[in-house]
């Protein structure tokens, strides 16, 4: 997703990794309740039309796709009975459902899934993520999504009641993991047509076939619940019977609240990370969201400075992003020398992506100011002005102070004005290209480095930076075309051209690796955390020794 | 008699006109002053004395009427420099001696106001000394001409206030009450002032009181009032002595003198509007019963009257 | 009643003359109302206190920045988050530069091998606390000041036509007041601040886009009232203009009453500002204010108290100082306490 | 009476006319839109979208729309709730801020009179001093560190109020009433205190003191209630403060009301809560305003006998 | 006739902003049960004062009581708890304030206040306190009395009023009315209602009234004895006839001829020169001295004391010394003395005016 709001620590909660690997034996506690927090309120529940964190995590919870993200953060197969079957041209899936029921009791069907996808491409839904995620991916969405073509024609069909042929517009190497995502979830037919403009209004306008059932949510609120859904299939494996959740924004107020044992864990921002450095219960999770200088190209029709690739290339140097992980975000964040976040995608052998390339544009003020010298000579000016656009919380102010001062320190003739604005002003901002830096962040939408490079093709839907090489856009064919099959070249275009972007063309600058610090109680156990999609999956958490 | 300095005819200020709260507070009067006599006005509070004073010096717009001072009505619209000259002709002595002296200003600033508005003098020291003279004029001396109001007594304020006046060299002044906040024995100072100050620079006044001993004391003719309306006007001696509106005489009656004989003797009458039994449409108005002496009266009682006084 | 049986001496009992001038005479020294009322002033000893607490931190707002050996601007992010550390005092065991890590009490200097003194501390950024509050005091008081005056001239200004001028245009004048009246202002502060590019100007013009209806109201009732008192008319009856009239009878007698609001006017504005930082509506980094200041303290306040407790400490003495001059200032002024 | 309440119900509507007309145009003069930033959508669902929110019209057929239906109360859809409707928001939203205002009101102001009363009674005595310290700290800390402070000791340390939340029925808002309370408390002490001082030297309580009146009857059944009212006239900015104050509280104590909403619309421009909030607070301060006015006449008889004030 | 109140040696100062106002130095008077006694004197002489001081209603922090009796029926007041004290008030001693317009509290309709002290100091029902209040209303002339009961001041005119503040202080048969000028602002016609109502409503109940004023004709008009007071003292003491038609102080013959009479043409009135002393700094000696033409040596030394000029009259002048020269009173108080049997210049042949 477009992980563009950085101060994001408190939004999602999470486990210990290393916790997760042995089946619990022992299930403890009468009591399997869990209170958590969360930092939004859910603004809807209809999977064709979320867009957000909160919306992904709870859908993940309460709702089950053909597949779903495991233990292991593997998409494994899910209301689809085992594998599917692929056709030779890697272009027509059919997957067989298992026996399940929706929270009515009643049965779900492959047909739910041929509503449910068709209906996120019928334009009057007006889904966002329908054609996003699916343009490209499955037959016609691109068409339908052009308006060339009408919404009935995707390219997937009920054969029977459970039996589902997906057919793709091209082969797709990780299109499987696709089918965790939140956006290709099952909704029932004549429910959502008896329902009709209620549909998804509260909980009890909702259907659900996953592991919860959601309760007391009435559309706009500050709490609800989740409880153990009697009719999800796998209902054996689910031990928690109900998870409270209210929403809280201040970080004091959830501290307070979990010191008092009312809530079960609570994100921490940098000061309270520090305090907490030592206690037990404090856990630090590293997200896969990247978080970047987007360097503008072009301003109202003119090319800005920063169309000179020295100076790109000195602002990126111009930095200490230890520090400003450590001390400034001080959240569990770790400096960025890539744009393909670490611990996201691993080869056959375990390798990290990440380290494919090593560490680019580490701070260096030598080199910093070297480029910058050539950069300004190039230009023919001693002095720049430029403005960094960042949002509007506490923590980008914060970090925002932190660039400025060291940036004009670091580069002799630069002044920096800083725009801090909420987040959909720097969206507009964005897409209208009304900016030189902009603070930006990218999370993935599945688990392939492709979600992250796509980002910079030539008037790509992202590029609002007038980066364009047409090196680097023949490698992006390559990469989903002539090399999808083959995995090794696959992975060596793909850090070729994360090479490109980040240490040859400098397009843009990685800062961070958002990291999140949160408390939790000791007798939380089994939550997962997934990298991409919904944050966490309850499936497997039980409380012991509370 | 002397000339006639003012003439006011059929003047009337109505408040908030048009609107519930509609006060007539003054309804149709009409007198002549004349050039240096003293003409006293009396009645109860509310009846319009001071209203018809402030209308007048054109401190309100009349409603309707005219004032007419030394044959031009002061109600026309004039220009500017009209206006000022009869700003300087026309003065007015404030009630309320706390009140009428701006608490911000040294007594030099608020005697020589007029001074300056009417650029009537060259240089400060011109200015300076010509305050000085009005202060020795009304019994004060140049060192207070540094002070500010609040540092002088009630009786020294209003002689202030009378210099202030005096400053543009008037020939007309209106006294709205300028005793009746004084005490008993300061009043003495005040009225004594005024008089001295009308026979040496032959001043006209309209003294409006409600103290009748003053007012007879120091009026030529007085007029009463009622309501808005002027009900008796006539020569002080004889507004005294033969009071022929029965408001007058019930007026006349209420006032304790300081005199333990009399008092023991006077009787009061009341006044009751209602029993002039006024018929509708029969002309009530000013009347000349005797010579000088008019009275609100209606053709009947006119008629009774002057077969009283006959 | 009793008779006096001493027998005076004999010439006691010549007549004398009394010279008449003599009783004019005033013995009391001439003060003028503004010299009447510093005596008050002077006898209130809150309103002293108060006025020379004010004096220190205006003085301070502009002297402190250059006294610390460390300036606001500066990041020294190895220094980020120390506790106040003070020279002399730090023998007493407090402002010794010993915080809370991690829930232990510890040397921060020491464990972050700091040799300098930061008096006040540091913030996340490890920038002087010290210097920051000074300069944010700086900034504070502008607003405050810039918006009091604003809310002075228009709110004077306004209700003065209205009051002076009355009838028609004091109907209109007064029908619009109503309506303003009815506008939450916080709610149009916060629409305003989301239109403007933030920053002093925006929050000085969101402070005074309503702020100057309770001036112009006592304005307008002052007006109203002096209008009609009786040396005004004595002005009018001399031919003064209404200029005239304004500049020489009304506005020195209501500026008593306008100084007295303003007095009341610059907390509110400090205030105002402080809790629009608390909504985000505050400055724009690196820009500091007592608002900021506090906005970034209080999450911290179980752990670095400090960053909340200086900020905290000025912006309630500049609120009670004002408001206790403020009220100083109202029994000197106001004619009504008078005796 | 009634001609005023006509009146002052007239105005009511017209200001609220204007505000609503004035958000109105302030929204769409705003930066950013909310649809704009939800980049991914394509023209065919821009065009679904915009048409859902109206937005495809000319704006004045807009405004009409929007005017239309705020008549028949329909306040438009969220935004940000792709579901809800903007009446439904505020209506779930409305009791938990109602309930913290009403009791940081009224406690607010309870406490403020009867400190401001004893400062008053026992002036510059202990007492006084004593509540005056009070006021002045409940106007020179900021709500929201008071607010920080009271969770800290009374919830976390102490344990006596939850920390938060709105789930423990009424002592959930105990901790938020008390910090709401403090600028009223200040403000009432600080009027009361003031006006108590001036009612006791009037002359009525001079009065009441000569019938042989004790000390606790002079200040409660004579001076209080007429120490009253000039602490209703800042009742309505009072209350509108409160609403200020509950945006900043509700977040502090994750309490579920309109305030805390407002601010999250404001970050995520959702225009018609924006719109809808203002509108409702708008109009929220525009009835206590008049009822403030209402009750000063209930107070005041002179007021309620003579059909409102001016 | 019984002495019911009596006052020695008063002394009482205010603490300023500007020091100490010596407000009352040493007054000394006596009430019989049924008179009227009237205290005249110029504005700031300590009139109010003294009988707030018999009230015990000067404010706590800012008057000191210095020295004195006030002896009511034998007891002296200065010296009772305040429980007690309110005993008193509105009860045997009761009092009508200046300002009709501020003395009622705007706040609590007429009929509670007429009834207030009612309540308090009679053991009554409610309801029979309301009847009371009507036929209190009743008595002091307000027509209606049932249905203005249940209205608030505003509603009535300033005579009106002025009534009812009447019929307050008269609730309970007070043996001690203190009028402090209630009529000073009242027009003449309502004035001399008032006071018509008070000599009417004195009779019926018997009680002895103080009655301050201004106006010496008022004076003349309801009281049986004349206190004079200047500068915080009262400087002569007679009967009605004694003080207007046999003065012997300076300031009282000042006062009684800067009044023109109605029969009489002066030419010039008498004005009293210059202004009343500071109580701040009073003068040594006798404080009316140097605004008199007959002031002496003495006076500027030592103040006078009283010197009788009669059983019932006597004045505080150094003139009624005999070491002093004899000295012509104004042409004024010349006329008046003609009139009174006794004075110097009487003229009459018959006896005194009673
Ligand atoms: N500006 C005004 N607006 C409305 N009504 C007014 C105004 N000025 C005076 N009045 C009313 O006009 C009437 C006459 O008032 P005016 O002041 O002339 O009486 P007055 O005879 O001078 O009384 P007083 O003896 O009390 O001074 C009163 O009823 C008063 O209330
Ligand atoms: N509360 C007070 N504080 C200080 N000084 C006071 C106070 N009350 C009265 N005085 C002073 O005491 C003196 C006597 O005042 P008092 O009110 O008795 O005068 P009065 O004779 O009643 O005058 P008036 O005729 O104006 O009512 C005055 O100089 C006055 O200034
Ligand atoms: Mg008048
Ligand atoms: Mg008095």
């Amino acid at each position: 997703a477009c992980g563009g709001d950085d101060d994001k620590e408190a939004t999602k909660d999470t486990d210990e990794k290393e916790g997760t690997t042995e089946e619990p034996e022992v299930v403890a506690d009468e009591d399997q309740v869990l209170n958590l927090i969360m930092t939004a309120e859910i603004p809807t529940m209809d999977s064709a039309l979320v867009t957000d964190a909160v919306g992904f995590d709870l859908l993940n919870n309460v709702n089950e796709g053909l597949y779903r993200l495991s233990q292991e953060n593997i998409a494994v197969p899910a209301l689809s009975d085992g594998e599917p079957t692929v056709s030779e041209d890697g272009l027509v899936y059919t997957f067989t459902l298992r026996d399940s029921n929706w929270s009515d009791g009643t049965p779900v069907t492959a047909n739910d899934f041929e509503y449910s996808w068709k209906r996120a491409m019928n334009p009057d839904t007006a889904s966002e993520y329908g054609p996003y995620m699916m343009s490209g991916v499955i037959k016609n969405a691109t068409a339908i999504s052009n308006g060339e073509m009408e919404y009935t024609e995707l390219g997937i069909k009920a054969l029977d009641e459970k039996t589902l042929e997906v057919t793709l517009e091209k082969p797709i190497p990780y299109f499987l993991s696709l089918m965790s995502f939140g956006t290709f979830l099952p909704q029932k037919e004549e429910f959502v047509t008896a329902q009709g403009e209620n549909y998804a209004k509260n909980s009890e306008a909702l259907l659900y076939n996953g592991p919860f059932t959601l309760a007391n949510w009435d559309g706009t609120g500050l709490s609800w619940q989740l409880l153990k859904n009697e009719q999800y299939w796998d209902k054996e494996t689910v031990k928690l019977t109900e998870i409270n959740y209210d929403v809280v924004k201040e970080t004091a107020t959830a501290v307070n609240l979990y010191t008092n044992g009312e809530k079960d864990r609570a994100g921490l921002s940098g000061e309270y990370a520090m305090q907490y450095a030592a206690d037990p219960e404090l856990l630090t999770e590293l997200e896969t969201s990247v978080f970047y200088f987007k360097y503008n190209q072009e301003r109202g029709g003119e090319k800005t400075p920063l169309a000179n690739v020295n100076i790109r290339e000195a602002i990126s140097k111009a930095f200490n992003k230890e520090d400003l992980a450590s001390v400034v975000l001080a959240n569990g964040s770790t400096a960025a020398y890539s744009f393909i976040p670490k611990d996201f995608v691993f080869d056959e052998d375990g390798n990290d992506f990440r380290d494919a390339n090593g560490d680019m544009a580490v701070f260096n003020v030598e080199e910093a100011k070297a480029a910058w010298e050539k950069g300004l000579s190039e230009l023919g000016v001693t002095e720049l002005s430029l403005e960094i656009l960042g949002g509007d919380t506490e923590l980008s102010k914060k970090m925002d102070e932190y660039f400025k001062s060291q940036l004009e320190t670091n580069l002799p003739g630069l002044t920096i004005t800083l725009k801090e604005v909420p987040f959909n002003v720097r969206l507009d901002l964005d897409t209208n290209q009304d900016y030189d830096i902009q603070v930006a962040g990218w999370g993935p939408d599945y688990q392939d480095p492709f979600t992250f490079l796509s980002l910079w093709e030539t008037d790509g839907g992202n590029n609002q930076m007038s980066y364009s090489n047409p090196e680097y856009d023949q490698l992006l064919q390559d990469i989903n075309g002539s090399l999808a099959q083959d995995i090794p070249a696959r992975w060596e275009a793909m850090a070729k051209a994360e090479k490109m972007i980040v240490d040859q063309d400098f397009a843009v600058g990685p800062i961070y690796q958002r990291g999140l610090m949160f408390l939790q109680k000791p007798y939380v156990k089994g939550v997962i955390a997934h990298p991409f999609g919904g944050d966490y999956s309850y499936k497997w958490a039980y409380i012991e020794g509370k | 008699m002397a000339e006639k300095l003012l003439e006011i005819k059929n003047l009337k200020q109505y408040f908030n006109q048009g609107k519930p709260n509609e006060v007539r507070a003054v309804d149709d009067i009409s007198f002549d002053i004349y050039k240096g006599e003293t003409l006293g006005l009396v009645g109860e509070s509310g009846c319009g004395k001071s209203t018809t004073g402030r209308t007048i010096i054109r401190l309100y717009d009349a409603t309707d009427g005219q004032v007419i001072y030394d044959g031009i009505n002061v109600h026309d619209k004039k220009s500017k420099n009209d206006l000022k000259t009869f700003n300087r002709k026309m003065q007015m002595i404030f009630q309320d001696p706390y009140a009428s002296l701006n608490p911000r200003m040294k007594v030099l600033d608020i005697i020589a106001e007029g001074l300056d508005i009417h650029g009537l003098v060259k240089n400060s020291k011109e200015r300076k000394e010509r305050v000085v003279e009005l202060l020795e004029t009304v019994g004060l001396n140049r060192e207070h001409a540094d002070r500010y109001a609040h540092e002088f007594s009630g009786g020294q304020r209003q002689r202030l206030g009378i210099a202030r006046a005096l400053a543009v060299n008037p020939e007309f002044i209106i006294a709205d009450e300028p005793i009746s906040a004084l005490d008993v024995s300061i009043q003495a100072q005040v009225v004594n002032l005024l008089k001295e100050l009308q026979e040496e620079k032959g001043l006209t006044y309209l003294f409006i009181a409600h103290d009748l001993s003053m007012v007879k004391y120091i009026s030529d003719r007085i007029g009463v009032m009622y309501f808005g309306k002027l009900v008796e006007l006539a020569p002080a001696e004889d507004l005294y002595n033969n009071p022929m509106h029965p408001y007058t005489q019930s007026l006349l009656s209420a006032i304790p003198l300081p005199d333990p004989n009399y008092e023991r003797t006077r009787v009061r009458k009341s006044y009751d509007p209602t029993s002039h039994n006024y018929q509708d449409g029969e002309e009530i108005a000013m009347r000349e019963v005797t010579p000088g002496h008019f009275v609100y009266c209606s053709e009947k009682e006119f008629a009774t009257l002057q077969a009283i006084s006959n | 009643m009793k008779h006096d049986l001493q027998k005076p001496p004999a010439d006691s009992f010549e007549r004398i003359e009394i010279d008449a001038s003599h009783a004019e005479r005033i013995t009391k020294p001439s003060l003028s109302f503004w010299q009447d009322a510093w005596l008050r002033i002077r006898k209130n000893k809150a309103a002293i206190v108060s006025m020379f607490i004010l004096a220190l931190i205006i003085i301070m707002a502009f002297v402190g920045p250059m006294i610390s050996p460390h300036d606001a601007e500066t990041q020294t992010i190895t220094h980020a988050n120390l506790p106040p550390k003070v020279p002399g005092i730090e023998k007493l065991g407090i402002m010794d530069g010993v915080g809370t890590l991690a829930g232990k009490e510890v040397d921060l200097y020491e464990m972050k091998k700091v040799d300098t003194y930061y008096w006040f501390g540091t913030d996340g950024l490890g920038r002087d606390m010290f210097s920051r509050l000074w300069e944010g005091t700086q900034i504070s008081l502008l607003i405050a000041f810039i918006a009091a005056l604003i809310d002075m001239v228009i709110g004077v200004a306004y209700g003065g036509i209205s009051g002076y001028y009355g009838g028609r245009v004091d109907d209109v004048l007064q029908r619009i007041v109503e309506i303003l009246y009815g506008i939450p202002t916080l709610v149009i502060v916060i629409l305003m601040l989301s239109f403007m590019k933030p920053g002093i100007t925006a929050i000085i013009i969101a402070i005074t886009i309503t702020g100057w209806i309770g001036m112009s109201r006592i304005v307008r009732g002052q007006v109203l009232k002096f209008k009609n008192q009786e040396f005004v008319l004595a002005s009018r009856t001399l031919g003064a203009t209404n200029g005239r009239i304004i500049t020489k009878h009304i506005l020195p007698n209501i500026l008593g009453i306008i100084i007295i609001n303003t007095m009341f006017t610059i907390p509110t504005a400090i205030f105002f500002e402080a809790f629009l930082s608390f909504i985000g509506l505050g400055l724009q980094p690196p820009d500091a204010s007592l608002g900021t200041l506090i906005n970034d303290g209080y999450k911290l306040v179980q752990f670095q108290p400090h960053i909340l407790l200086f900020p905290s400490i000025i912006i309630s003495l500049l609120m009670i100082a004002f408001n206790l001059l403020g009220d100083g200032l109202r029994d000197a002024l106001d004619p009504k306490m008078k005796d | 009476m009634a001609k005023y309440i006509t009146r002052r119900v007239f105005y009511m509507f017209i200001t609220f006319f204007l505000i609503a007309t004035a958000t109105f145009f302030l929204m769409k003069a705003l930066p950013g839109s909310p649809i704009s930033s939800a980049s991914k959508l394509s023209p065919t669902q821009l065009a679904v979208v915009e048409a859902k929110y109206g937005l495809d019209q000319p704006i004045p057929v807009q405004y009409a729309k929007y005017m239309l239906n705020l008549a028949q109360g329909d306040l438009g859809n969220s935004f940000q709730f792709k579901n809800a409707s903007v009446t439904d928001l505020i209506i779930d939203r409305l009791g938990p801020s109602m309930l913290l205002g009403t009791q940081g009101l009224v406690l607010g102001v309870a406490i403020g009179i009867l400190l401001g009363m004893i400062a008053a009674l026992r002036q510059n005595t202990i007492w006084d001093y004593g509540s005056t310290f009070v006021a002045i700290i409940g106007i020179s800390i900021p709500s929201f560190v008071f607010a920080t402070f009271l969770q800290y000791w009374l919830a976390v340390e102490w344990k006596i109020f939850p920390v938060g939340l709105w789930k423990d029925g009424w002592v959930s808002s105990v901790l938020p009433s008390i910090a709401l309370a403090m600028g009223p408390l200040a403000t009432a002490s600080r009027f009361i205190r003031t006006e108590m001082i001036e009612v006791l030297s009037s002359d009525y309580i001079t009065l009441a003191k000569s019938k042989g009146a004790t000390g606790f009857e002079v200040a409660f059944k004579h001076a209080f209630r007429n120490a009253l009212i000039p602490l209703v006239t800042v009742l309505g900015p009072l209350a509108a403060g409160l609403l200020t104050g509950s945006l900043v509280i509700e977040q502090i104590f994750a309490i579920p009301g309109i305030g805390e909403q407002f601010v999250k619309s404001i970050m995520s421009n959702d225009f018609s809560i924006i719109m809808g909030t203002t509108l409702f607070f708008s109009a929220f301060l525009i009835v206590v305003i008049f009822l403030v006015d209402v009750l000063y006449g209930i107070i005041d008889p002179r007021i309620r006998l003579s059909g409102g004030k001016d | 006739m019984e002495k019911i109140l009596e006052v020695n040696d008063l002394e009482l100062s205010f603490h300023t902003f500007a020091g100490e106002v010596k407000a009352i130095r040493g007054v000394n008077f006596d009430l019989k049960k049924g008179e009227t006694l009237a205290i005249v004197g110029e504005s700031g002489s300590g009139k109010s004062v003294t009988t707030k001081a018999i009230m015990r209603l000067l404010p706590e922090s800012s008057s000191e009581f210095k020295n004195g009796q006030i002896l009511f029926n034998g007891k002296d007041l200065t010296k009772l708890s305040d429980k007690e004290m309110q005993k008193i008030r509105g009860k045997d001693i009761s009092m009508i304030f200046q300002d009709p317009m501020t003395s009622l509290n705007p706040t609590m309709t007429i009929g509670n206040q007429i009834m207030e002290p009612i309540l308090k100091h009679q053991k009554v029902s409610k309801t029979e306190a309301r009847k009371v209040a009507v036929d209190l209303l009743r008595l002091v002339g307000m027509p209606k009395p049932e249905a203005r009961i249940k209205q608030y001041p505003h509603q009535f005119s300033g005579g009106q009023r002025q009534r009812i503040v009447i019929a307050i202080a008269l609730a309970c048969n007070p043996q001690i009315l203190i009028a402090d000028e209630p009529t000073t602002a009242l027009d003449v016609t309502i004035q001399a209602q008032i006071l018509e109502l008070m000599k009417d409503l004195q009779k019926k109940i018997d009680t002895s009234i103080i009655f301050i004023t201004h106006d010496l004709g008022v004076v003349a008009n309801v009281a049986d004895r004349v206190a004079v007071m200047y500068g915080g003292k009262i400087v002569e003491i007679g009967t009605v006839d004694e003080i207007f038609y046999n003065p012997q102080h300076p300031y009282t013959w000042g006062l009684l001829s800067s009044m023109p009479s109605l029969d009489t043409a002066e030419a010039k009135l008498y004005a009293i020169p210059g202004t009343p002393p500071d109580l701040l700094y009073p003068p040594k000696g006798d404080a009316f001295a140097l605004r008199s033409d007959y002031a002496l040596k003495i006076d500027l030394e030592e103040a006078p004391p009283f010197f009788k000029v009669s059983d019932t009259h006597s004045a505080a002048t150094w003139l009624l010394h005999p070491d002093a020269p004899e000295v012509e009173p104004p042409l004024a108080i010349v006329e008046r003395m003609k009139k009174f049997p006794g004075s110097r210049y009487y003229e009459g042949t018959e006896g005194g005016t009673y």
